[in-house]
């Protein structure tokens, strides 16, 4: 077996010595120096470290999210008098469908993505994730998807069919200009971003973990961001295929949706909600995540029933795909199937509390700690349990029929999504923002910012039950004041502005804490996942040497470990980015790899794909010509510089 | 830097566009006109009205053109559709009875003033005239329809495909006629 | 400060590796998912719209059977050199790699044109109707990952001729043969729902 | 007052019973979790982040925390079994209601307005009107459900729950009043600019007058002879009402707007938007972009007398 052809390259120089355990000063320094961001400008765009992404992914969908938010109380502002003459009813149908838009495809899926690739590479003992470029290339696919969503927005080209669009009032004929296809299209650019963040999650769990991290010690937060990403990889193609096929309708006159030319309408609500309600599991399920990150460390004990914990999040995984026709109910589907689908939306309660009574026999045997983490998360147990219980209600095919698409049903999905989700993430925030920047966010401010925004929340949503009892539809931009909604929705406003406000504490918070929060040790509150044993912030590369795992909790277990055991990895490159290769089943070291330098391409290649993408709004023919710049870019981002590969040549070694 | 205000100019041009493409104004312009002070053709929808008719402004001189408006293209396809103008003119503007109007041959003139006319005030050989019947707003979205017809409208503003069983092509396919303006060899149309 | 601990020296492992043991597998294995999925919906809407159809095909015949099923054997044929080029690259026998490229740059080009006469003969345009707009949705779907197929294979027997090469892109053409496996194989239920459905008694 | 929970049907009765019983289980599970929480986070020692975690738990098999959790978890699933039954059997009584001489009303969705057709074994006494559904009490009554552009629903809170009119399929809605009385109802599927007054009302009548009531729907428009309602019926006629509406009696037959034949006999004008009076019907007539933007009635500008006489003419049509 020849060892590579040697005509092509030069001899291959000796192997230069790897790191040893622990790193030596110079060690660190050449490994710092090896995983940083080129600087300057170039830098900026070329950067491929996955904080550096990261951060960025992270601040971008906060933009998105203070942006849906304000949209939010131009809403409620809309909403607070009868016949208010704030906003006409096409400004509105724009503000409600930008609000549902942002929410669900700008922030609450993405800033999952964006938070695990920081912390699973850390939690799994990794240097990197898996396809370092190409988690820039979703970056910023992402981030120009919501631009050009923005931008069209302020141009008063927003969608205004609502974030679910159902044709025919966003097809052709009911829905004039190019709003709706500035929707769709934003729909291929975050559903391209998803699917591949998704590629880089799974890769970088399944094939780097640090040696010893066999399947039943991986963290449970890594668990739930597994499975999302499952969920993504089968979910988001269902969403695409829909848009396409909508975006096929109005531009070249594509019958799919059109029941004149037996087309169905219906076709586009079965895969938009195959793909919804797994959407909406994919915003949920990482929240139970952050619960099982945050509960085990201010319980000061390991999380009770961690198997059942991972059975639960994989059965929620799967059953989030039975359920989807219960959005469907007041169509005119077969009885009997609406039956099947009310059991499975309800069955679907038993793996979420399973992970609930775990929750609780955790705090109830632990010694609690009640810090600013875990104040949010006990939230989740007020907030989600109400909204998880409406949604029963929901799911019951009569019940639904007197509800579906009233403010009850607006209720219930914020008590969902808020509470399971942007609650926990919040705690998430105050809990891994030591790690992230080094600082500790204030307590104080914290804790002001936890009741306003617990009391804000309730106020606001809590009446929108009643209010959908009482018959007011979602959507509408006024009533009058005979409805008798006029006081609730006033009350509903008013809680809206003391969410606004905690929202302002949170962003003092974050933007004070930078400078003036207190310096943060590695492990500010005694963690026992991996990522409390590197410094905060991480270094570059964050392991100088990738340690080995001996149980589910290495950080607490660190003193027990017996000295003769290897405690890391050594020998990997100082002057190249070689990360360890593991087996997929019990993290046995494998090969090691080196991988790509950063790179300015994935950028370019983010805006050919872009132009594609907004040029293909106007003209079928753009997906043509549009495509070789694209191909350009991708081929020149993967093609091997000599200087790379001559590197390489010294550190190869045929397997 | 010069480079960048090319750029701004082009997005300027582009937001602009954009703007008046989406624009859904719902109050119509002043002065809407309903009755012409003139008539060219005898039949008329409904009944004429017995004593004079509504004092009505002369017809509009300037051409209150709406056809880069993608709301008001919509509002014309219905409002074809609604006042049954496929009757005469067949669903696609091909032609039947009344002369087609997807193709590059006008009688009274491609303008949309010439349009205009062509409704408000009728034309002989059977084009009734709709004054009175259509409001001036509604004319107006109907004009900048009939100019779609023939592909004389932007791409992007030109409505799609319609919910209908519909056996030519939407109106943002269709390529644009060069108008020529060609006077009946009496009535050779109707036969 | 820092006495040596035991370590596991990772120094003398091998610096790539084909197949499951390597990442670059398992990116392609999830975009194969990806793409399954993508395949499996758009089959399920063909047949959604094939049940609630009066009848099927709709308002066209269906389409002709020659250059169809004349693609699906070229590329049927495409998995011998296919097989060629996956055992030359895991054997990193660059000039195995190279000839059996060549061989695959033509059947890239012979399966790419036969594909243009497919769409030449579908016999209904995609806005005639819902069955033309799914057929349409269907083959281009498939078109773009021939597409995309043909440009890996293109881009990496390039690399192969041209360099710079070292062992790891041997790992990279054998990812480009498994993804033609994939092209090849979705392909046949494809071709079945596209020139078959529409004759099984529908 | 629309509230769910205020039924004047069997249907909306039935669904209130469960309701009720779903409400009361789900209360008392939200109870039970928020006492346990309650009571760990009083009772449970604190601690803080530089104590060591108690490892312990990691060997030992715990069985009291097992117990208790696999003891809640049977207990989620029992009551969720019980939910779905409770389901499945409300759905079952709800199909059974028997349908026994019912009335069948198709009713179209409009772009901002329904339309009901009153169908009649005999053709000639089928009639159809809009906005304004009348139904004999104690009677089912049939929706046949169609949608003339896009998705609507048509939902009375007090009568049934919802059901979409969806344009190429046909639905249907069982509905029957026990008690007389007028229930509002409207769509609840986002349909456009003016979903939010899209709005018609449900008159529920004892079988005698709702009788009477169809004889009447079913003559053409009693039109008063004054000169004022004659000057009225020739500007009906004569500029662009006749384009969409239609008048029985009249020439005017037009279908893309509400049917007018009735106009003066109905409670409300514009989809359940403004009450059924003179001035109201004249500020819509001339402007109607003013109460519901976006809607397809253009405005007109005939002068004050010319618009009095038609909204005397149209107030004549009782």
């Amino acid at each position: 077996m020849s060892n590579g052809p040697e005509q092509l390259q030069p001899p291959a120089p000796p192997r230069p010595p790897g790191n040893s355990v622990p790193a030596t000063a110079n060690e660190s320094a050449a490994l710092e120096r090896t995983w940083r961001d080129p600087p300057g400008l170039y830098g900026f765009f070329a950067a491929i470290n996955h904080k550096t992404i990261s951060k960025r992914f992270m601040l971008a969908t906060f933009g998105f999210f203070l942006a849906g938010g304000l949209i939010a109380l131009l809403m409620r502002l809309q909403l607070a008098r009868p016949l208010n003459g704030m906003v006409g009813p096409d400004l509105y149908n724009q503000l409600f469908s930008m609000h549902g838009t942002t929410m669900m495809f700008l922030f609450a899926v993405p800033v999952m993505q964006a938070v695990a690739v920081y912390l699973v590479p850390l939690m799994v003992g990794a240097k990197t994730v898996a396809f370092p470029r190409m988690n820039a290339y979703a970056y910023w696919v992402f981030l120009f998807g919501g631009l050009m969503l923005y931008g069209a927005f302020l141009l008063n080209i927003g969608p205004d069919a609502g974030w679910f669009s159902y044709p025919p009032l966003a097809g052709p004929e009911y829905g004039p200009g190019k709003r709706v296809d500035f929707w769709a299209q934003m729909i291929t650019f975050t559903e391209l971003s998803a699917l591949l963040e998704a590629i880089v999650i799974i890769t970088t769990v399944f094939k780097m973990r640090a040696p010893g991290m066999t399947l039943n010690r991986i963290p449970l937060f890594v668990w739930a961001l597994l499975v999302t990403q499952f969920m993504v990889l089968f979910a988001m193609p269902a969403v695409m295929l829909g848009s396409t096929g909508l975006i096929m309708d109005r531009l070249i006159g594509t019958h799919f949706y059109n029941p004149a030319q037996n087309g169905d309408v219906l076709l586009w609500q079965h895969l938009f909600w195959f793909f919804g309600h797994p959407e909406v599991y994919l915003i949920f399920v990482p929240g139970l995540g952050f619960l099982s990150a945050i509960i085990p460390t201010f319980a000061r004990r390991p999380m009770f029933g961690y198997t059942a914990m991972v059975l639960a999040l994989i059965s929620t995984g799967f059953l989030s795909f039975g359920l989807w026709v219960h959005h469907m109910f007041a169509t005119n589907l077969p009885e009997l199937g609406k039956s099947f689908f009310t059991a499975v939306s309800m069955l679907i309660a038993i793996p979420s509390a399973v992970q609930i009574f775990c929750w609780l026999a955790t705090l109830g045997t632990g010694r609690l700690n009640f810090r600013t983490p875990l104040l949010f998360v006990l939230a989740f147990f007020f907030i989600l349990v109400l909204g998880g219980l409406t949604g029963l209600m929901l799911a019951s095919v009569p019940l639904d029929l007197q509800v579906h698409d009233t403010y009850f049903v607006v209720a219930h999905l914020h008590y969902v999504l808020i509470g399971g989700a942007v609650f926990p993430l919040v705690g998430a925030v105050y809990y891994w923002y030591p790690k992230f920047t080094g600082r500790m966010m204030d307590e104080r401010l914290g804790r002001w910012q936890f009741w306003l925004f617990f009391i804000g929340f309730n106020v606001t949503f809590f009446p929108m039950h009643l209010l959908g009892m009482w018959g007011m539809p979602r959507r509408i931009y006024t009533y009058t004041q005979e409805m008798g909604w006029t006081s609730l929705n006033l009350l509903a406003t008013v809680g809206a502005a003391v969410i606004g406000a905690s929202v302002l504490l949170f962003i003092v918070n974050l933007w004070r804490s930078r400078t003036h929060g207190a310096p943060a040790p590695a492990d500010p509150w005694g963690g026992g996942t991996l990522e409390w044993a590197i410094a905060s912030p991480p270094p570059a590369g964050n392991f100088d040497a990738i340690p080995v795992v001996y149980g589910r909790d290495p950080v607490w277990e660190a003193h027990e470990r017996d000295r003769s055991a290897p405690a890391g990895v050594s020998g990997l490159a100082v002057d190249a980015r070689e990360q360890l290769i593991t087996t997929v089943l019990d993290a046995r070291p494998d090969h090691r790899y080196v991988f790509p330098e950063p790179s300015i391409w994935p950028f370019l290649a983010a805006v050919a794909t872009t132009v594609l993408f907004i040029a293909s709004i106007f003209t079928p023919w753009a997906v043509v010509w549009g495509a070789v710049p694209v191909a350009t870019a991708v081929t020149i981002w993967f093609w091997p510089r000599r200087g790379e590969t001559a590197r390489h040549l010294s550190l190869e070694q045929s397997p | 830097m010069k480079k960048l205000a090319l750029a701004l100019a082009v997005a300027l041009v582009l937001a602009l566009a954009a703007c008046e493409r989406e624009k859904r104004d719902f109050e119509p312009p002043q002065g809407n006109a309903t009755a012409p002070t003139q008539r060219n053709s005898t039949i008329q929808p409904g009944q004429a009205i017995g004593a004079a008719p509504p004092s009505a402004p002369a017809m509009p001189t300037t051409a209150y053109t709406v056809e880069n408006n993608a709301f008001a293209l919509s509002q014309g396809k219905r409002l074809y559709r609604w006042y049954n103008c496929a009757a005469c003119h067949a669903p696609g503007g091909g032609g039947d009875w009344g002369p087609p109007l997807s193709d590059a041959t006008w009688i009274y003139g491609a303008e949309p003033q010439n349009i205009f006319l062509s409704i408000a005030q009728g034309r002989p050989n059977g084009m009734p005239s709709f004054g009175s019947h259509i409001p001036e707003d509604q004319i107006w979205q109907l004009v900048a329809y009939v100019r779609s017809l023939s592909g004389q409208v932007r791409a992007d503003a030109a409505p799609s495909r319609a919910d209908a069983i519909s056996a030519n092509k939407p109106e943002n396919r269709r390529e644009k006629e060069t108008p020529v303006i060609r006077l009946p060899n009496d009535g050779a149309h109707n036969k | 400060m820092n006495e040596k601990l035991p370590s596991i020296d990772a120094g003398k492992l091998p610096s790539y590796a084909f197949g499951p043991r390597g990442i670059l597998w398992w990116g392609t294995l999830w975009m194969m998912a990806i793409e399954g999925t993508v395949f499996a919906l758009a089959i399920g809407s063909y047949f959604y719209l094939y049940v609630h159809a009066p009848r099927w095909p709709l308002n066209a015949p269906p389409p002709d059977l020659l250059w169809g099923t004349l693609n699906t054997v070229v590329l049927l044929a495409s998995l011998w050199p296919n097989r060629w080029l996956q055992k030359a690259a895991t054997a990193q026998d660059l000039p195995g790699v190279r000839r059996s490229m060549v061989v695959l740059f033509v059947f890239t080009a012979a399966f790419l044109v036969l594909r243009a006469f497919e769409f030449a003969h579908l016999n209904v345009r995609w806005d005639l109707d819902a069955y033309g707009s799914v057929v349409w949705l269907l083959l281009g779907l498939h078109t773009t990952h021939l597409v995309t197929e043909a440009y890996d294979t293109w881009v990496v027997g390039a690399l192969a001729y041209t360099g710079p090469f070292e062992g790891r892109r041997f790992v990279d053409a054998a990812e480009d043969a498994d993804y033609w496996y994939f092209v090849v194989l979705t392909w046949l239920p494809i071709y079945g729902v596209i020139y078959w459905a529409p004759r099984g008694g529908g | 007052m629309m509230d769910i929970l205020s039924p004047a049907g069997p249907q909306a009765a039935h669904i209130r019973e469960l309701w009720h019983v779903t409400v009361l289980l789900c209360t008392l599970v939200f109870a039970g979790v928020l006492s346990v929480l309650a009571y760990v986070l009083w009772k449970r020692p604190r601690a803080g982040e530089a104590d060591t975690p108690d490892l312990a738990a990691r060997g030992a098999p715990e069985a009291g925390p097992r117990r208790r959790v696999s003891a809640a978890v049977a207990a989620s699933v029992l009551g969720l079994l019980f939910l779905i039954v409770a389901s499945v059997v409300t759905d079952r009584a709800l199909a059974h209601l028997s349908l026994k001489d019912a009335l069948h009303v198709e009713v179209t969705a409009n772009q901002w307005w329904w339309e009901a057709r009153y169908d009649d074994p005999q053709a000639s006494r089928v009639f159809t009107t809009a906005n304004e559904l009348h139904i004999p009490v104690g009677r089912p009554v049939i929706f046949t459900l169609r949608s003339n552009d896009v998705i609507h629903s048509l939902w009375v809170p007090q009568l049934a729950g919802k059901k979409d009119l969806i344009p190429g399929r046909t639905a249907t809605l069982h509905v029957r009043a026990d008690q007389a009385g007028s229930y509002r109802g409207q769509c609840a599927e986002f349909c456009g600019f003016q979903h939010a007054f899209m709005a018609f009302t449900v008159v529920a009548k004892p079988p005698a007058e709702y009788e009477a009531w169809a004889e009447h729907q079913r003559q053409p428009a009693a039109e008063s002879g004054d000169a004022r309602a004659v000057r009225g019926r020739e500007l009906f006629l004569g500029t662009s009402c006749v384009m969409c509406h239609a008048v029985q009696g009249t020439s005017a037959s037009a279908r893309r707007g509400p049917d007018l034949t009735h106009l003066a006999s109905r409670e409300t004008l514009a989809a359940g938007t403004l009450p059924n009076k003179p001035d109201a019907l004249k500020q819509w007539i001339r402007n109607p972009q003013q109460f519901k933007p976006g809607v397809n009635m253009p405005a007109t500008n005939l002068p004050d007398s010319d618009l009095d006489a038609l909204v005397a003419w149209l107030g004549s049509l009782q």
